[in-house]
């Protein structure tokens, strides 16, 4: 497809703007001024329209597509959700931080409150910033409290420890947070070896981030010795929520020995993932680093009005502007009130079931390195098909060509070919076995014409793309 | 069983799946979970309806004053919203869809992405810009660690005309990181040069600067990017991407990072987001940026096609070495800026900021007529000015919330000795009428 | 030139395109309209910007008072509407696409309408469907013309317990056709069934009957559907769709044209419409329905698909001996029905009937226990009931508006010596708090 | 694509219903009581918004394709109209019909007031009536107008003149007002001829309905010729709106001579045709056929307050419930005010010079069996493509496969093999170019390889239908 840029015509406009009713200002100086106008596209609203509408229509996504792409809780995203959103355009954020704004921002306040509330008893922390902007902002948050907290005790602490299964983000964030990061391998049994991460700990580790169940979807059996032993050198456990779909109202991080947990509200909490984003990963803790949260925090005080406290003394301080990612939050608190404790629970529960249904019917055909009962999600390797020429990203274009959006593909790394598969709560039976009947036929395919499968797709806008090209060329930018 | 109709399942398919599942029943798949790991207590509220939910949110909502008549900025601003942003962003398939890993059923995304960036180099006149990051405040701190990366030096100098809100955020990003942030009193609403020069030593990685700034005024920044880049340091500015309708744009200026905020470019106020946070550079940096980069390549039949690429700069391939943590960035915020820049348009974009700046002249002689206003006078403005009241601010701005105007943010919480000040923002939203009701409200008050 | 940007051409192109036409302006391609006929006046007012048209449209809707409780109904009906059919009826490819004439390109829209087809068969029991009339009133005008088409008779009855407005429109269909309407006056608020009787001659080409009625009365139309058909004339009933989730269908009951407003199934209040009308019938008279008929069939290849069929009915073929001149109908609102319909479910419809019906039997026992009220005691009812004031009802309806309440519809503008009659309609949305609220508020009134 | 109901799942539950706060009445006696439920497919929420994103998806609309669909008028449909819409959705009409309820209605009722006005300015009109739901209802409206104003007169009239180029509607409308219908047919020159047009006419004629532009697209040079004539005899001449998107500002029915006149708000007034419908049909008539016009109609009293009438002694009733089509009355109200007097000018102007471009773009591949300055549409014949066995079918089948929505073929009916093209006004030159493009490489293919035009198309979700199967079976219901 042309870009909106080749279709643009000089002169053409999309939209007209208001006319002014005031005398216009004389210029700017000159070096100010700029002298010649942004090279935007000049395009009719139709032409804008059509452009984007098709540009669309060459996605794959939740609504057209089943969307197994593991450790990403594809989830369907419930349209009374958007209409929550829409309901709080109108309001200012810079309101309520006017001498006397907050009055006239109750709701938006009130509801940011309730949130906060609500994560803190699904996660079993004790209280809760909605600030972070997405899971790995929430992760660098968390991990800047973690080492507040170290600082305000005096502990001088230089590292932070991670499974090597965990998501890529986990160090990258404590990084940012300015911790060096010991790497924990995973035992045979799927989870961080228990012996290896024991040696590695010490009086200088400040914390050690665990996803529960890990990236195998699997329930780590040791979590609370893991715990216990981190507790034990004073380091803190930084719970990774982007698994949480699996376990609400079956065990909660707190109760486990956790000390800050992020969630993320675009996997578990239902709302959409934008192509990339917006998310929303709000952060909660233990009543010791409730000191060090971010600002402004909210508070309810006696006669039940929200006010910010925008000063407190061992905050971090901002982690972003304003409030967070408000209207992810709105989605997230509809849904959560609309589902209910039952609901919830529910989720965990069909997620968990789906999960080892399809587990179940495709290890005849794909090889299972961890085969227990899973959590919200399995992870397969082509390990079989690879000795076909076969590899893991061709299973994943034939799943395209059927109308599949493929699996996570080689993630976690400790798989070989890895393909993890996170079918979600919200996928039917029918969805489930359409999508089982794909799979086997790729894998029968791999053995009986595996060029077939090496071809896929054939049926999408484009064939395989050169990424190499892309990488040297770094072609980022039109040029015409 | 059946309680949320999220959860599809009949009975008799649980019934069919836990068979094959080898499970009696859903409880016995959570048995890898110890019982005394078991949560004790779940406290969620029973759940309800979508029209209940509805009706709820709906409450919620009406908990707010909506009918508030904004002239207030600081990072968010009140424009227009040509009704085919929502309409096309709101297409299931762009915002249902994940990160576009696989790029050939992902090219819609992809394709807007290459797009947006473009809109975002022509618009800063950088060469090359990622496809989002997190707001305007992340955003100064990225680049900040991007400088950091580029120069391998240790020091962050940041004007203090620069939000007080993006200060903060550079400041927690880099609370624990073996970085020193020095930063630079304002000089009559403007950078002070000479201090600067005082500080820019082999050290300085980046001097971080906002145009216009905080108090509204807009500064040459030619000048001030040749002096830093003489010290060996980068020149990172902050910018209002509406006022690039007519003001030069920060590549012209020599910046060599631009960034800023994407909520005024078709995202609404929406209590403060989702919006988005561009970073734009000169190509030298683009190994060091931050976040996604979608790139132009040709399929094995040569047909033009997008991907993701640089990706080995990603958490999810270099973990701890990453250039950044991000992940989920701001995508569908990105595509509302891409279909509103590409509705405005070129000669819109000129335009809609000659409206904003034609607004707040308008409003800036209106209040400096009142007796006692006097306006902050040091440089040229865009669509918001700093005035200084006869009397203390904060007390006004009070009064007039009760009216139904949000008169300006009061600089009192964020400067020293500034009880008076107060920063007024003006968009083309704003009618005569409304400025004219601000002045007279003004006036009654002082 | 380009005032608008929905006419997207420039000067230059204007002056291309108008050189290969062979005019030297537009101006000259108006030439075929002879200069004295030429407009001498065009008032229309200056045009806006979109932010300001939609501003205006703002201030427009808010000259409606939106804080009404309704206990009204009378065709339209204050229902839930799931957000789904919102944003899959948003889907511009539905919304902007014309009527399916190209099957190929038009299978979304025509699979849609079969799916609506048989969705209203399995509500109302009937055999066959079209794909939508304009409303319920119109559809019942459309059923009486199709009987007088299938019997070749001349004469319909009309049960004075049908709503007035569908009795108008009838007439008004009817107005200059050289056809009898004979009206049955109600008898305690159902059909007289005596009078009836009495005018079931071999001129009866139909019946026409609401159920539940005008009233709120639902009646068992299987000894009436015998009674006509004995006499050679078809049953025509008007049924309100959502009560078919409890109430025996016209199928069933043995009517012959089953019809309806499909406002409650999904489409809103929205001042009186769009709308849909449905009309369903036994297959016999599938030729001599009117409007669209959507068909299954298979490509040359054998694959499933859809297309309009039976278009040989259709004014576009027949003309003047067309079964209706319907053309354009109300697609877009019945597949807003379909998706309704779907959602709500088998279970769900039957649910919801009930839960109307539950609320309804709430307020007409809170209501009979007022003073002086009492209730029209001749049938049962399902959301909508009549009852009798101790005094006229449209003094306290006028005041009770006042107090943001809209109690029910006072039968006097439409019956004779009913001045202290009032049609009360209860919905599934309508609370036991709300519904208390008017048992006190009119308890003060009366 | 599966049907809803092979979906269908028993027991599953597409959306939740509100808890019951009363307590449940006692069931319906047998005989009213539904035995068996109605069999509504059952699925999901996912199930229900995945299924009819993908029908979406199997359709051209004008946001994803150029549709010049002649007499149809598919012009762009602006967004913000749509969300003008919204903003009356809670509104109950009833409301306005209650003893002082039109106090709570000003709004809805000064809008309608208001586009009545406007509209009457458009046509020339002395007033106009909003209710009618539709083009062809406003056509029957018109008719029983005029039969009104005759039948008040006293005189006795049976026939309604209409030419050979007309609508179907328009035969089909003046048959239900009760007239017959004399048809004229099409002199060589393209208009309805003169000579026989006078032989039809007689005291007997109500009314002469006609089309101007008619459905060649071309003005009639006669026309006031015509309604004199016409007026001569006593009938009344009605006009046909459909094709007012050539003509406003331009020339108006009213001045012409045109009594009566309906307007297709889904055409020209930029409202969407929504699959099929709905649209809207405001009639406009001249002062001597106001006192005849459907009720409820809505004045302004001397206080600007707007009140409803509802029994004027000689008004033909009600032509719908309530207030007709209002949110599509909505959106043209928008829109005329949005466009304003020079914006609707310049519609009619650049639906002119579109369709003139792209008729001397293709006279040199197809026969122009007109060959005249058009107005808003031109028709040619594939009478020469016919001599290859390429049918206007053909083309237009042809066109799907590159991605246009085919012009109306065989019709109107005086044109052998007709393909009516109506690009609007909203097009751009680019994409009519394209259009051209096509179309030429259509009529070279028809000579060339008429096999492949035949065969066409090919990228369809299915090829050609069988139409006759359809219409011998009846299969008009699932049955599964």
């Amino acid at each position: 497809m042309e870009l909106i840029y080749e279709k643009s015509v000089p002169g053409r406009r999309g939209v007209k703007l208001p006319a002014s009713d005031v005398p216009p200002a004389p210029p700017l100086p000159e070096g100010l001024l700029r002298t010649e106008p942004a090279g935007l596209a000049e395009v009719s609203e139709l032409d804008l329209v059509r452009h984007f509408t098709n540009l669309s229509r060459l996605n794959f996504s939740v609504d057209t597509n089943f969307y197994p792409l593991g450790s990403c809780t594809m989830k369907y995203n419930a349209k009374v959700l958007e209409n929550a959103a829409v309901l709080f355009v109108p309001f200012h954020p810079m309101t309520a931080l006017l001498p006397g704004g907050g009055e006239f921002c109750q709701g938006s306040l009130g509801m940011l409150y309730d949130l906060g509330q609500m994560l803190a008893d699904i996660t079993g922390m004790d209280e809760v910033t909605t600030q972070p902007l997405a899971g790995a902002h929430g992760e660098m948050t968390g991990i800047l409290l973690i080492s507040a907290y170290h600082r305000a005790k005096g502990n001088r602490k230089k590292y932070v420890v991670v499974p090597d299964s965990s998501h890529g983000t986990n160090p990258a964030s404590a990084t940012i947070a300015g911790y060096e990061i010991i790497t924990v391998p995973t035992a045979p049994y799927g989870d961080m070896d228990l012996e290896l991460f024991r040696q590695a700990m010490s009086d200088e580790v400040a914390a050690v981030m665990m996803t529960c169940p890990n990236t195998l979807g699997l329930f780590n059996p040791h979590i609370k010795e893991i715990c216990d032993i981190a507790h034990s050198f004073g380091a803190l456990m930084y719970y990774d929520g982007a698994n949480l779909n699996a376990i609400m109202g079956k065990v909660k991080p707190g109760d486990v020995g956790f000390d800050v947990v992020h969630v993320n509200l675009h996997k578990t909490f239902g709302t959409p993932h934008g192509g990339g984003g917006p998310g929303a990963g709000p952060v909660g803790v233990k009543k010791a680093l409730i000191p060090f949260l971010p600002q402004p925090r909210i508070d309810m005080d006696d006669e039940g009005t929200f006010v910010l406290q925008t000063s407190r003394p061992g905050s971090i301080g901002r982690a972003a502007n304003f409030f967070g990612n408000f209207g992810i939050m709105v989605r997230a608190y509809a849904y959560i009130i609309m589902l209910g404790r039952e609901g919830l629970i529910q989720v965990s529960e069909q997620a968990v079931l789906n999960a080892n249904y399809i587990k179940e019917r495709l290890k005849p055909y794909y090889d299972l390195p961890y085969d227990q009962t899973c959590m919200h999600e399995c992870v397969f390797s082509a390990s079989r098909q690879l000795a076909h020429g076969v590899h893991a990203i061709d299973i994943a274009k034939f799943l395209i060509d059927r109308g599949y959006h493929p699996p996570t593909v080689y993630f976690p790394l400790i798989v070989k070919e890895a393909i993890m598969i996170e079918p979600t709560e919200t996928e039917s039976k029918a969805a489930m076995d359409a999508f089982i009947d794909v799979m086997i036929e790729a894998a029968r395919t791999a053995e009986s014409d595996p060029q077939a499968v090496l071809d896929a797709p054939l049926t999408m806008p484009v064939s395989r793309l050169d990424e190499t090209k892309a990488a040297r060329e770094q072609h980022v930018c039109y040029l015409g | 069983m059946n309680d949320s109709h999220y959860c599809p399942h009949t009975p008799e398919e649980i019934r069919e799946m836990l068979s094959v599942a080898g499970a009696s029943s859903v409880e016995e798949l959570f048995a890898p979970i110890p019982p005394e790991l078991r949560a004790k207590t779940f406290n969620i509220p029973p759940g309800m309806s979508e029209f209940e939910t509805f009706a709820r949110m709906q409450a919620i909502a009406a908990d707010n004053s909506a009918a508030m008549v904004n002239f207030i900025g600081g990072g968010f601003y009140d424009h227009i919203i040509p009704a085919v942003v929502d309409h096309l962003s709101g297409r299931a398939e762009f915002y249902t869809a994940y990160t576009p890993y696989q790029p050939e059923c992902s090219q819609g995304t992809l394709q807007a992405l290459f797009e947006y960036q473009t809109a975002i180099c022509r618009l800063t006149g950088m060469e090359v810009s990622n496809a989002s990051l997190y707001d305007g405040a992340t955003a100064c701190a990225e680049a900040a660690m991007m400088a950091l990366r580029v120069t391998g030096r240790t020091r962050i100098v940041v004007d203090g005309c620069v939000s007080p809100f993006s200060r903060q955020v550079l400041k927690t990003y880099l609370y624990n990181q073996a970085v020193e942030v020095v930063e630079i009193a304002p000089l009559d609403g403007l950078l002070n040069r000479a201090a600067l020069a005082a500080c820019l030593d082999e050290h300085v990685a980046a001097v971080l600067v906002q145009n216009p700034n905080f108090f509204g005024c807009i500064e040459d920044l030619s000048p001030l990017a040749e002096q830093v880049h003489a010290a060996g340091a980068l020149l990172v500015a902050s910018v209002y991407p509406i006022s690039l309708g007519i003001i030069t744009s920060p590549g012209e200026m020599g910046v060599d990072i631009a960034v800023g905020d994407g909520q005024s470019l078709g995202n609404p106020l929406s209590f403060g987001g989702p919006s988005f946070g561009f970073l734009a550079a000169k190509k030298a940096f683009i190994r060091n940026m931050p976040g996604r980069i979608v790139g132009e390549t040709v399929d094995k039949n040569g047909k033009r096609g997008f991907v993701l690429t640089l990706q080995a700069r990603e958490q999810h391939i270099k973990r701890h070495k990453a250039t950044s943590n991000i992940c989920s960035n701001q995508g569908l915020c990105a595509l509302r800026g891409l279909i509103f820049l590409s509705a405005v348009g070129r000669e819109g974009v000129a335009d809609l900021a000659r409206l904003n700046r034609d607004k707040a002249e308008y409003a800036k002689a209106r209040l400096a007529g009142i007796p006692g206003v006097t306006v902050l006078p040091s440089a040229p403005t865009f669509n918001e000015f700093t005035v200084f009241l006869p009397k203390p601010a904060a007390p006004v701005v009070a009064e007039l919330l009760k009216q139904g105007i949000a008169p300006g943010v009061p600089l009192e919480d964020y400067y020293e000795d500034s009880a008076n000040a107060l920063v007024v923002t003006v968009t083309e939203k704003r009618t005569k009428k409304e400025i004219d009701w601000l002045t007279e409200a003004l006036r009654a008050e002082l």
